[in-house]
């Protein structure tokens, strides 16, 4: 990853109401939103953002660009995320939920040949603290601190991340991977790019029910993660045997299932347990947590 | 979406695959008009498993036996489903059974086929023998054989075998299904191959642009949009709407350890639809309240919104509309109602909802609380 | 393989391209049970352009004038076609018209959207204004955005030209085409787009894996399999049948170098068929043959016949099969045979080929200077 | 290129009457088959080569292969030749005839993203004489030597081979690269190849008429190739205006074909004449060419 407070944004889908809603809050949060691409409203302006009809043309009269914000229909997501790879984009986070599965196995075997970040879809983006917001998260529910803050979810990060803000705890980096099935990017690479950070002294995972990928995380952090995590799992009074959320969207078949247990709040709690991760029982519980383990780190600083 | 058996056949035939010849019976007097010979199987059209086991699938020798047979299935219910059509099928005479699918692995986010020499109803042998290929690349038929050759089959069944796959592959990515599955594949001691059971599941959110898919779907009870979530519970006395699935799961969760009982839970739906306003959130807001009050059981409503785009001011006012509208059943009801907001305008809101005698906090862990306590008295 | 316009508009309402209500014409009373409401447009269907400067193309307000003109239409060959087949049309006011069309690149290796905002008959405007979109990956819409954004295109034209280019590019790749071409795509007062003329090339050797195509080739005249070439030319008394197109080419050289004057040619083919045995090589030897001298200009046939596959000798049996069955007419014809082969067994061909007089040779050269001495003899 | 005498080679499509014929003649040559691939005749032998269902199958007993040879119908090749190159096989030369354009397409796509050496179609392949042959040339008209032959016919290229061996210059490899629309590989890529290999002393480039590709080698050798090249253009006397071979089967409508004249043979003469490339006028004359040119760096060397 590679946002900085003056990066240059485009915005893709601006003409739509996800996209003129959200321009105008990334640009009051202070976001360098260069351009926005909308086809067949080219030469327009919108809240003082030129807009155009491709992004390549986009390009030609901004320069490039360091990550585009998609807000477009569904069924365009993947044209418009193929069309910004094509211009040379190589951040892009999508933001629209509703895009099939198959769409993304398309869009994802085209991110992994050509090196691009792709973070989403149905996700409320990346927020930096008091610097860029590249998504939905609302402005309001955070401030700069070191907490890292990695999420599938949208309205629960935002709680999260409220629950930390109320009790002092400011965060570096606020970022949801969403919660579809097919995800552009993975909790391992947001782990990796928080543990890189500089700015981040504790990383904080919310996951949810369904799918493997807490289990894969916590794996992961046991093997490649310096910095302390903390872990939070929605779900765990969630009735079994029933597909929530669009996570439950793409199932295997009976016999395709490789153990009923994986996707389970059970089964990513323990194996958060077995990485000797911390998790939190409920969202108030995490800032405590938080605070336990910068105390611990303070000291040992000493 | 799950398809019926029956509609699962009818996409293998327009893809080539070969099933048998059969017949759509809405009620047992269609057996008098029946174009397929005797012996036939009547099998139930219901879209959970284990029918066959339920008695749900029989074998008939003439018109009286089938119309018979046809009655008991129409008044059978499996786990709970009656069946609206059955299938009138010709008999085949398998000399093996193999299980073959092609589903969407989220990990690694690729397809794979799936496909096991022990087909039939025996899951756990078809499970033993399973095989997996993963669709690495754009696909190409190769990828099939690699699977037919995993199974260890051998001459002609190679081929015959990867064209069914192939075709299933097809099918899956031109109609953006979640599962095709064959189980059995029937294969006769000519090696002929005949899909004999078939299962297709359809992505919600690519109906859009499959309008002959959507049609079906449409015939189909499950009349939430996809992004939203309704789980009905067995007991209890609290409903929840909250926005967002993980937001859902953690007022949920949070409800138990308080010791309260869940009657039914809504999730609204997150804001991320790209044509999403304030007004299709607040009517999100009142339809989820209609829904999720139908419940005769439930004697407290929990709503956690959590705004961002509409400010609390306006979810409120949301609420209000629908209590208003209902306000004297509502009562007679004895039904309360509380709220927790978080976002703008939340004096606004609190002002708008005292009005009503709604309580409404900015705390989650408060709001739950109060349910609980409110649903404990009732 | 070139389609009528009626065929390839055909294609393009499948795929959804607007197109105007049209009716096939088979003989000029046809038009008494013409639906489409007058005025229409009669147009010669014929493969050939420049129809509409020939006198191909007539506007006509009522049943009798429709009539006449459609006789007088099937009566006139353009570019020496006369047309099987008229197309009734309805009438378009366009206020614009462009020029689309997705080829295949040779150079590059990569399909190609092109487009002109002077389309019509005035190829010159239209080449003067081209634009060119190349498809460097798997295609997406974007990349038919481009080439509108490319054309001059604004506002609502960009997603309603760009949607066309889509359909268009689809149709190319589904049906594997050579050529997808809309010329003129007309645009109303309000915006509105029309598929006014089209012209599609079909690819011979994907035909077998399209039926529907197929089938519309089988009715028209050519015959030769697609690795085959015959071409006719307006004099000479030389006949050449060769293998590989190469080959042909250099012994066509040749034998203009030495003054020879060639009546038509012939590519036997190459032996690249995967199915390809000796059998079907003497065949197509027979064939060709067969081919080249029904030509009654020619007095000389010069075989030269590279052998790999098959020996010489097998090469000279097929010669000689063809020769002895027609003896008698050949004679008549006064047709003499020169045949170069090089491979195995050049001795016993020689030896059959002797006997028929029929004199063999090994150097090209020497062999074209035969035939050419021969044709200037005769 | 990487052959050598010993290289190990795969047959797909062994069973084809195609691939059966020329598999015994490649045997015969000394070529090392190593396996043949046939689905759904796997544990036969042909020849004594092992037959199997699968490329990866047929590797994982006779191990890595150098090259693949393609003999299976039209409408299986781009899936065999996608199959060799998902098992690793980094050169592949494509024998059959009467494969639709736009399956090259796709296939020339994944051989570039892979660097994968791609041959043909419709061609008689490679003959390094003396040590391996893979495809269709007739052995008894090569002899080893050191002449280059690049060409894009199949029994043209004999003939010139069996006209230089008669004159006594005999070859250092002859390539047929096939006379298809859509090629594999392209002269530029041969020149290359044999511009970097120690047999060649002089390239000998036939050419055919349609496309624009020997305008191009013309303009490349111009500017890359040091070893001395001359070219041989057949249907000089070829009618214009129609189509001829699979060359012609891909047309530019009228408005995209730029310059008419492009694809003749005056064209392409024009343009080795251009780059002061000698051209032959007949096969005959190429080996009179070929002896006067290694006459003079004969000369120089001295």
């Amino acid at each position: 990853m590679n946002l900085k407070a003056d990066s240059k944004v485009l915005i893709q889908g601006i003409m739509q109401p996800l996209g003129t809603t959200h321009a105008a809050l990334m640009k009051a949060y202070g976001t360098n939103i260069v351009a926005g691409v909308s086809p067949g409203s080219g030469g327009q302006t919108l809240h003082e953002i030129p807009v155009f009809d491709l992004v390549e043309q986009a390009l030609w009269h901004v320069g490039a660009v360091d990550a585009s914000v998609i807000f477009e229909p569904p069924y365009l997501v993947l044209d418009a995320a193929l069309e910004a790879i094509a211009a040379g984009i190589r951040q892009i986070a999508i933001i629209t939920e509703g895009i099939p599965p198959l769409d993304m196995v398309r869009l994802v075997r085209s991110a992994e040949t050509t090196d691009t970040l792709l973070l989403g879809p149905n996700c409320p983006g990346i927020i930096i603290p008091g610097k860029i917001l590249l998504g939905t998260h609302p402005a309001e529910f955070y401030t700069p601190g070191s907490v890292g803050l990695i999420s599938r979810s949208s309205t629960l990060t935002y709680e999260i991340a409220r629950e930390l803000t109320q009790a002092g705890l400011g965060q570096s980096l606020g970022v949801g991977l969403g919660s579809d099935a097919i995800m552009g990017s993975s909790f391992p690479q947001w782990l990796q790019i928080l543990d890189e950070d500089d700015k981040t002294e504790v990383i904080v995972l919310v996951g949810e029910i369904g799918g493997a990928c807490e289990e894969a995380a916590a794996r992961y952090i046991a093997e490649a993660i310096d910095k302390p995590v903390i872990a939070y799992i929605a779900g765990y009074h969630a009735p079994k045997g029933k597909t929530l959320g669009h996570a439950g969207a793409i199932i295997s078949s009976q016999v395709a299932d490789l153990g009923a247990d994986v996707g389970t709040a059970e089964s990513k709690i323990a194996a958060f347990r077995e990485a000797k991760i911390p998790v939190a029982e409920r969202p108030s519980e995490i800032p405590e947590l938080v605070k336990k383990i910068l105390k611990k780190s303070a000291h040992k600083k000493k | 979406m799950d398809l019926l058996e029956y509609q699962a056949k009818e996409l293998f035939r327009q893809m080539g695959i070969p099933v048998l010849p059969s017949q759509r019976i809405d009620h047992p007097s269609d057996l008098k008009g029946l174009k397929i010979p005797y012996p036939i199987v009547l099998k139930s059209q219901v879209r959970v498993g284990g029918r066959g086991k339920a008695g749900g699938v029989r074998f008939v020798e003439n018109t009286i036996d089938a119309v018979a047979a046809a009655q008991t299935i129409f008044h059978l219910p499996i786990m709970g489903e009656y069946p609206q059509v059955l299938l009138a099928e010709a008999k085949y005479a398998s000399q093996q059974e193999f299980y073959l699918a092609v589903v969407l692995d989220r990990t690694i986010r690729k397809p794979v086929l799936l496909g096991s020499i022990r087909g039939g109803i025996d899951a756990e042998a078809t499970l033993e023998h399973i095989q997996q290929v993963v669709v690495d690349s754009e696909f190409s038929p190769f990828y099939a054989r690699r699977l037919t050759v995993k199974m260890g089959l051998k001459d002609k069944l190679i081929q015959s075998v990867s064209a069914i796959i192939e075709a299933m592959f097809k099918l899956f990515s031109e109609k953006d299904l979640d599962l095709v599955e064959i189980n059995p594949l029937g294969i006769s001691a000519k090696g002929e191959v005949m899909a004999l059971d078939g299962k297709v599941i359809v992505n919600d959110e690519a109906l859009g642009r499959h309008p002959e898919l959507a049609e079906l779907a449409s015939k189909m009870s499950n009349t939430l949009p996809p992004y939203m979530n309704f789980v009905q519970l067995d007991d209890g006395n609290i409903a929840l709407a909250c926005n967002g699935m993980g937001l859902t799961m953690a007022t949920l969760d949070l409800v138990r350890f308080a010791q309260g009982k869940v009657a039914n839970f809504l999730n609204l739906g997150g804001e991320l639809c790209h044509d999403v306003t304030p007004a299709t959130i607040c009517e999100r807001i009142e339809k989820g309240l209609e829904l999720i009050t139908r419940d005769k059981k439930v004697n407290v409503v929990l709503v956690n919104f959590l705004c961002s785009t509409i400010s609390c001011n306006l979810a409120a006012s949301a609420i209000e509309h629908f209590f208003k509208q209902r306000e004297e059943s509502l009562q007679q009801r004895q039904l309360h109602f509380v709220a927790r907001l978080v976002g703008r305008e939340f004096d606004l809101a609190k002002e708008h909802l005292s009005a009503l005698r709604i309580p409404l906090f900015q705390d989650l862990e408060q709001a739950v609380n109060r349910a609980v306590e409110l649903a404990k008295k009732a």
